[in-house]
């Protein structure tokens, strides 16, 4: 913010002042997304940031400057506010990364912030992630920007003489391909060199009382219940030395008014089957979607089913954090993953 | 496979190993292995594979749309001038350089500059006229830096001469195509082709009813205008245009 | 008027009574010496309490000590791990002078007290806390210049050293906050840890030397250093002086991964350049009074031309070698957790302090 | 040994109901009444990344850490199901970026196992190479995160010093120091010439060597040791019960690695063996990872001697030319796959990552692609093991782990 710059170069003991801050700008740890490997590099020993005065330090107390690396998602973006409000003044924030500036790879996603939206950001360095030579040059800008007072880009772009030209009535679409009534089938059968997966689908056959159980692909075996009875289902595959849920996963097929409920089961403790991964899944109606929770017999699956609840809705009905948002900001959109959720489309014209 | 053994704790071993580490600190204090480029002062010399910002060669450019359409950020949107061309937001690019690969014409070429900072995020957002040229960048080295690997240790070159940031284009192996017509019978005059050409190469004309079967209409493409963008192609919803390789 | 100018000419009657002889700048101090008022200024900085307090090896050298030592661990740092360090702030002198900006940035920052600190203790505890580490100097003494001459002076040092914590404790409390609470329970027991070894080594080293006269010490090192009478107590100060000034491996108070710098979390601007700057202080005055006891003292080579700077000037660079070695050891080692370094403190510690206390009683009979 | 309780009335702060704490305000309550205390780690904490920890101690004895995760939820399996599958390729590195090249094939492997394409084997060997200098660059972010979350320096520079090569072994190989995008259904974006080839061999090697200086300084410190050993254990049963992947499940005993359980690429062909320890404790998951390391590096020499000549991509997606340049988009912008689901085990360096792509059979952008990372499966396993473990211990357990959260929110 400029009335810090003013402030650091004010008075009768502004260049004081400035030396000092200009070789003392230590920015506070406030890892935000992945770009913190980058800031990482940029002060361990094979760039040392510490070089140019700036030393990575604990908390915003004592530092001067905040490096917003990278994603600013809704709950971030709230931390990123108090840090700067702890922070005494003068202070200086610079941003790295393509997610913190326009939003880079999510710039279209529902969970996240501009930083500069959030607090007033003095650099701005592209990439993702940006090298740590980047990284370093946004420190060093700064650095000028409090030894001269105004802010530098560092790059100059030069033009080149071009006319405008007139848009055509028919801007060429886009080259995505949306089927309008999809079938989504997660049980494909496929066929296979796979004896001991056939010997496997007898024995779940004799064991469970499927709907279908099909051998999707090498190692992969989709087992089609109703869905009251994956709880059974679970503790059938438990016994048969499944002992793990890897996944949970929740497919929205609005056209076809249901959610299909995926486990996805598999060993450790039995060698032959540590490759296998079983598919239980079950249609849920889209209007009444609960499913009774695995979570106390398999507490690998407690997680994945809360996440699955933040993002569809599904009610999971026994877990114990059913009903509150977990890994979602309380601010985010309801049910985000729902497939009447739309996000903003690519614009290919300017 | 290897099991490993539960770690020792007795005094002796614990003794032996406060003395390697202090013996290893002691030894790094006296002889350091340092292995610090001094930013500023100094460069990495890059490879010449390295993605950095883009550089624009208005040239070469058909207009084909490729880079703008698959930008996984979506950073790269088309501006109309004569013609239209490229321009980059970098406050979007994730430097993937899907776009450098896409274009069929080698237009976009990569550069080695990727250490700059902006003030502000419209600025960042270049048009085709600032992406057409190398920008200059602040430099302050004096001299680049090197990795080099021996077997026993690695340490690097420093080198007194300053490394050029812009990368030599290199030739694209894509002949030459043009777009033509497989089924011109198919043809059910939306014209949606003829509209997006940029180059207004393409006519549909009405013909008479008369002949059965067809839907009434007859597309043409004027070859020696073609630039083989193929826009037409992904905009037929017929698809019944294809691009088709010419000469060697 | 009279009245004034005699009470000048009575204390630089005392000054002059008493002063640092220094061949080397003699010409000079005599010609200022003549100059009136100026003379009583010379010569109370020449003069020698005055010196050994204010001047070397006090004050002024400490402060010159704070500037050095910090970017000198870091520096050091640096080396060991395949950096540079700091530098680019001065690159001629290697960036000697990094940790004055850090010094004048921090002074220029808002220093925020939060709402729910305790306002008054909160701002005057970085303050007070430099009483009990500035006391011990007073006591010191260095060749012929010392503060206040006392027979008692080792055991009027541990004294105030052992102040410290305290006020440590204080902070921690006056911040009212979790990581601040968490902080100050962990100095408290770490106090108690190191606290009751380091006694007992030092008092091993007062059996040993028959005296707590500081001067008493030095004299009967002047063939063999403690270090070699005593190893034991050498290695246990050694020990308790990294944990007392929370130097890694027994970083625990301040641990700031765990809780971010533990009582001084809230601590912003100034107040944390004070409260920073603490423990680099402890480690200077612990490091005076193992030079005196382990390593010989001010006794050194003589020369000539320094006269009665000799003593203050050995001692200080026998401390600031002792220092520098030390401060390897934050890039060896990491951090013990509490209890181990509880257990340390009280079971193998208090063993080998016992041992000393012994070794020392023995040494001493045969020594006298 | 007799407990006293101080029957002194302790309100619960209130500040806790204004800052966001996913837990209910009458378990807060219960803390305060039975003299427990709540320590809030995190988001802004020095020792710990992006995700706040609720902490509940005893003492100094934690009796229960909630997690507060999403931090870095970036949306990532939506914004999935509204691209180009190919388009997802930078999307699905994201989570770990040090671990690009994992992330990356995992999510290749879907689509070629749908579209059923033939690699090439050069392209199978450049693949595999690029997984495993992946995988030790995570290796060493780790153990430098866990390092520094000790307290110890130097030990976190070492390993970044170290992935300083790995960042210019991928700069050479594939243009950019993290974020590859290197992998592309059907093979590799571009052939790697030898020179390169070369410089990767001897990194390795020069690597090992100092890798030594950092055992020395590190890993064989006796502080280090007293810090991990014995803290935050999960036994077999434990690590099977809740999850536990990657390296942390094979520190805990269970004879689990992707590569050796369902082989992809080439890593059958190779030589290359399974650290497994039974300790279960902090420190036999770093000294697996320490070993897995030198296993890595042996794998990429392996890979760099065994190097077939031939195409780097299959015939399949480009037809003509050795180079995907110029023709990437044309070859690859209109994959449709066919219908059905295809899920994937990946082994990264932190566990087993789980693709799994739901194709309709008529769109080129996927239905529904779900990501399971390592660090979301192994965070329950995470959380359960500090219970009753001292306070200080959190930090060793989470460095203990390699927690990251980008890759576990995603």
């Amino acid at each position: 913010m400029d009335e810090f710059i003013d402030f650091v170069r004010g008075g009768p003991l502004g260049p004081i002042k400035k030396w000092g801050t200009r070789w003392s700008l230590w920015p506070v740890h406030l890892v935000t997304a992945c770009c913190g490997a980058e800031l990482a590099h940029a002060f361990a020993c094979g760039y040392d940031g510490e070089r140019i005065g700036a030393l990575n330090y604990g908390i915003a107390r004592q530092t001067n400057l905040i490096i917003v690396e990278g994603a600013i998602t809704r709950k971030m973006a709230r931390v990123l506010r108090v840090t700067w409000e702890q922070m005494p003044d003068p202070k200086f924030v610079i941003v790295m990364g393509a997610c913190g500036l326009e939003g880079g790879l999510f710039w279209n996603g529902y969970h996240l912030v501009k930083p500069s939206d959030v607090v007033p950001v003095d650099f701005f360095i592209p990439g993702c992630p940006p090298t740590p030579e980047a990284l370093l040059r946004g420190i060093r800008q700064l650095q000028d920007k409090i030894v001269t007072g105004e802010a530098k880009t560092s790059a100059t772009f030069s033009e080149i003489m071009l006319e405008q030209g007139r848009k055509p009535r028919v801007l060429p679409k886009s080259p995505k391909k949306v089927s309008k009534a999809p079938a989504v089938l997660v049980n494909v059968p496929k066929q296979v060199e796979w004896e001991f997966g056939e010997k496997l689908v007898e024995e779940l056959k004799a064991k469970i009382d499927a709907k279908s159980i099909t051998i999707t692909g090498k190692n992969r075996i989709a087992v089609k219940v109703e869905r009251d009875y994956i709880p059974k289902a679970a503790l059938k595959l438990r016994d048969m030395g499944f002992d793990h849920v890897k996944n949970v996963n929740v497919v929205d097929v609005p056209n076809e008014d249901k959610f299909i409920v995926e486990y996805h089961f598999s060993s450790y403790s039995v060698k032959e089957l540590m490759p296998v991964v079983v598919n239980v899944f079950a249609d849920v109606p889209r209007d009444e979607p609960e499913v009774k929770s695995l979570a106390k017999i398999f507490p690998s699956a407690d997680y994945l089913e809360r996440e699955m609840h933040d993002f569809f809705g599904v009610v999971f009905e026994g877990n114990p954090w059913t009903g509150r948002k977990f890994l979602l900001a309380p601010d985010a959109p309801e049910y985000p993953l729902r497939k009447d959720f739309k996000l903003e489309k690519e614009v290919y014209v300017r | 496979m290897i099991r490993l053994e539960k770690v020792k704790t007795d005094p002796v071993e614990t003794l032996k190993r406060h003395a390697e580490a202090i013996g290893e600190a002691v030894r790094q204090a006296i002889k350091p292995d340092r292995i610090t480029v001094e930013y500023p002062r100094e460069r990495r010399k890059y490879p010449e594979c390295f993605r950095g910002f883009i550089v624009f060669d208005k040239e070469k450019c058909i207009s084909c749309f490729r880079c703008a359409q698959i930008c996984p950020a979506n950073a790269i949107q088309m501006e109309y001038f004569e013609n239209a061309y490229p321009g980059i937001d970098y406050a979007k690019c994730i430097f993937c350089h899907f776009c450098v690969d896409s274009c069929p014409t080698g237009a976009l070429n990569t550069s080695k500059v990727h250490d700059v900072a902006f003030k502000a995020m419209e600025e960042m957002r270049l048009s085709t006229k600032q992406i057409a040229k190398l920008p200059e960048i602040v430099r302050e080295e004096i001299q680049t830096v090197e990795y080099y690997v021996d077997r026993n240790t690695w340490k690097l070159v420093r080198k007194k001469e300053l490394d050029s940031l812009e990368v030599p284009p290199k030739p694209v192996k894509v002949k030459e195509r043009k777009a033509s017509c497989i089924e011109p019978e198919s043809c059910i005059g939306c014209r949606l082709c003829a509209n997006v050409c940029p180059q207004n190469a393409i006519k549909v004309e009405r013909l008479k009813a008369t002949e059965e079967g067809g839907t009434g209409y007859i597309l043409k493409v004027q070859t020696e205008q073609c630039t083989g963008c193929g826009l037409c192609v992904r905009q037929c919803p017929m698809q019944i245009l294809r691009l088709e390789e010419v000469g060697e | 008027m009279i009245d004034v100018f005699q009470i000048l000419n009575y204390f630089f009657g005392i000054f002059s009574s008493d002063m640092m002889d220094i061949p080397l700048i003699a010409p000079i101090v005599d010609y200022l010496m003549q100059i009136p008022l100026l003379n009583i200024l010379v010569a109370l900085i020449l003069w020698k309490p005055f010196f050994a307090v204010v001047i070397m090896p006090g004050l002024v050298v400490l402060t010159l000590y704070l500037l050095y030592i910090v970017w000198y661990e870091r520096k050091l740092t640096a080396r060991v791990q395949w950096r540079v360090g700091p530098l680019e702030v001065a690159r001629p002198i290697r960036g000697a002078i990094q940790a004055l900006a850090d010094g004048i940035r921090y002074f220029f920052q808002e220093a925020i007290v939060h709402r729910e600190a305790h306002r008054p203790y909160y701002i005057q505890l970085p303050i007070l806390a430099f009483i009990p580490v500035l006391l011990p100097i007073l006591f010191i003494p260095a060749g012929s210049a010392v503060g206040i001459y006392t027979p008692y002076s080792i055991q009027l040092i541990v004294t105030f050293i052992a102040l410290i914590p305290i006020t440590i404790v204080a902070i921690g409390w006056a911040s009212n906050s979790r990581f601040a609470y968490i902080g100050s329970v962990r100095e408290a027991f770490m106090y108690f840890a190191y606290e009751v070894p380091f006694i007992i080594a030092v008092i091993s080293m007062v059996f040993l030397y028959g005296s707590g006269d500081a001067y008493v010490a030095v004299e009967k090192q002047s063939a063999i250093p403690g270090a070699l009478l005593n190893p034991i107590a050498f290695i246990v100060y050694i020990i308790a002086m990294l944990m007392a000034t929370s130097r890694l491996p027994f970083e625990i108070p301040e641990a700031d991964q765990e809780i971010a710098f533990g009582p001084f979390v809230e601590y912003s601007g100034i107040l944390f350049g004070l409260v920073m700057v603490l423990a680099y202080e402890k480690l200077y005055i612990m490091t005076l009074l193992f030079t005196i006891l382990f390593l010989g003292g001010w006794s050194g080579i003589y020369c000539p031309l320094l006269g009665d700077l000799n003593g203050p000037l050995w001692l200080f660079i026998k401390s600031i070698v002792v220092i520098s070695i030390l401060v390897i050891v934050r890039s060896i080692y990491a951090r013990y957790r509490l209890d181990q370094a509880l257990r340390i403190g009280w079971t193998s510690m208090l063993t080998l302090s016992i041992i000393a206390l012994i070794i020392g009683g023995a040494v001493g009979v045969w020594l006298s | 040994m007799e407990e006293y309780a101080i029957d002194i009335p302790v309100e619960p702060p209130k500040e806790l109901r204004s800052l966001f704490i996913p837990i209910p305000p009458d378990y807060v309550e219960d803390v305060y009444k039975s003299d427990d205390f709540l320590v809030l780690v995190g988001p802004q904490h020095p020792g710990s990344g992006h995700m706040r920890l609720i902490v509940r101690v005893k003492g100094d004895i934690i009796q229960e850490v909630i997690p507060d995760p999403g931090y870095v939820h970036r949306s990532m399996e939506k914004l999935a199901e509204n691209r180009l599958y190919i388009q997802n390729i930078p999307l699905v590195e994201r989570p770990a970026i040090m671990d690009a090249p994992n992330f990356n094939l995992g999510y290749i492997r879907a689509i070629e196992e749908a579209l059923d394409i033939e690699v090439p084997e050069r392209a199978k060997y450049i693949r595999t190479m690029l997984a495993e200098l992946g995988r030790v660059g995570t290796h060493l972010y780790d153990a430098a995160i866990l390092a520094v979350f000790m307290g110890h320096t130097t030990g976190f520079m070492y390993p970044f010093g170290l992935r300083e090569l790995i960042c210019e072994a991928l700069v050479r190989v594939t243009g950019a120091r993290f974020t590859s995008s290197f992998i592309i259904p059907g093979g590799v974006r571009r052939d790697v010439d030898d020179s390169t080839f070369k410089w990767i061999y001897d990194m390795t090697l020069a690597m090992e060597r100092r890798l030594k200086s950092f055992e020395r300084i590190f890993v064989k410190n006796p502080t280090v040791i007293a810090r991990l050993k014995d803290v935050g254990v999960l036994t077999k049963e434990e690590a099977i019960k809740y999850g536990v992947v990657g390296p942390f499940l094979r520190a805990s005993g269970v004879e689990y690695d992707v590569r050796k359980v369902e082989p992809y690429e080439v890593y059958d062909e190779l030589a290359w063996d399974m650290p497994v320890s039974d300790a279960g404790d902090g420190y036999s998951r770093l000294l697996v990872r320490v070993n897995e390391v030198g296993q890595s590096l042996s794998v990429v020499r392996q890979c760099i001697k065994q190097m077939p000549e031939g195409r780097v991509i299959s015939d399949q997606i480009a037809e003509k030319g050795e180079d995907i340049r110029g023709s990437f988009y044309d070859s690859l912008y209109d994959l449709v796959l066919p219908s059905g689901e295809y899920t994937t085990l990946t082994e990264g360096a932190r566990g087993t990552i789980i693709y799994s792509i739901i194709s309709d059979g008529e769109s080129n952008v996927p239905y529904r692609v779900r990501i399971v990372t390592p660090g979301w499966l192994y965070l329950r396993g995470f959380m359960e093991s500090m219970k009753g473990e001292r306070l200080a211990d959190l930090q060793a357990i989470y460095g203990s782990f390699g927690y990251f959260p980008p890759e576990a929110d995603r």
